[in-house]
């Protein structure tokens, strides 16, 4: 198992990918996720983040198969 | 809740679906309906683009209209977005309540727009002429600060 | 401002009438259906009779329809009453504002309604059952209070 | 000359007709004409009048071939 993490519109674009799947091990919440893909730099304060497709705030804790999202401040309606 | 990637209209789709409810009953509808403009802090907009997060943009908009109902005396409540590619004048978002009076419809059919912008994974990037691409920055403060 | 003695579809006309705005530069329409229910205060409603004051009715439709303009900054605003004999479920008003933000918009439809129910010159009479006959009474405290 | 008196609604069929015409010699406001079809009485709190056809108050000055309207509270929309 591992932890599929998933990025949408230009936080998609500055990644450069849409989505990658992490190892587990040693990561407890969210914005430790975020560390491990961005070379342990914090989150950014207005970024927004998802488990499981809801909203999360970075201490929220992840596991293994959970699906952590990252998106930018949202714009529909 | 629906989520459309073609273009709808959205005064036919409301007259079809009043046609399911109980004739009637409904004393009052309140509708919003957001259009794509072909201008946007100055600039011409050729087209946009309407990315979401596929399950999770449904899951939201689903627990607005739950909410909505739960706050509000509705007979009923709906919201339709385009997602993917939009030309100006398309309907980008329908979002409408019925209820026995007015008051509930309109301040229920005011919650879901604002509270749509605010939470619905939705992100629109805009193509302006000459080929250059902007993503929308800014949106709605909720239905708390209308 | 349009007063109909006859049925009409609310939602086909938002439609048709849209078609004569220029395209793409409303992004936001804020609409009111007031619909006439089969109940009213515990008693079945057979019929309804909506009485107005002909040339005045107008009057200040048209009056509530500028002060709307003037008010907020909107590409256009329309009301259609009914007027006359009405059958349950049959459309009694459709109040509309346009503008390019939802904020005005949603504001304009919502004053429309309010006013038009505390200064437009229209009597509603219920027919109840058993051929009896009723005036209703009380309506809105304008738009100030909502 | 003359004025024109309108009712309408309940205040019609109260009224048993719905318009009548009043000689304009000695009525000077809203509140004259009422009055004058109604043997003296006040115009009651919650009545409300035009004329022509725009909103008047009690006071509101009429003058030969005016129309002053009489109407209960409006429940229109």
């Amino acid at each position: 198992m591992s932890i599929r993490v998933r990025y949408f519109a230009s936080l998609r674009e500055t990644m450069g990918r849409a989505e990658e799947s992490l190892a587990a091990e040693g990561l407890d919440t969210v914005a430790g996720v975020w560390k491990a893909v961005n070379r342990g730099l914090p989150m950014p304060a207005n970024l927004l983040c998802a488990v499981n497709m809801e909203y999360a705030r970075p201490e929220t804790p992840v596991k293994d198969g959970d699906e952590v999202g990252f998106f930018p401040p949202v714009t529909g309606g | 809740m629906l989520l459309s990637d073609a273009p709808f209209d959205p005064w036919a789709w409301l007259g079809q679906f009043e046609k399911t409810l109980p004739p009637g009953k409904a004393g009052a509808c309140a509708a919003f309906v957001g259009s794509l403009r072909d201008f946007n802090d100055g600039e011409e907009v050729q087209e946009m683009f309407l990315e979401h997060y596929p399950g999770m943009t449904e899951r939201e908009l689903e627990k607005l209209l739950t909410e909505a109902r739960r706050r509000w005396p509705l007979l009923d409540a709906r919201i339709v977005h385009r997602v993917g590619r939009v030309q100006p004048g398309e309907t980008l978002v329908l979002a409408a309540a019925w209820s026995t009076h007015r008051g509930p419809a309109c301040d229920a059919c005011r919650f879901l727009i604002e509270e749509l912008k605010r939470r619905a994974p939705l992100w629109k990037r805009e193509s302006l002429s000459g080929a250059s691409q902007r993503w929308v920055s800014g949106n709605s403060d909720g239905y708390a600060a209308v």
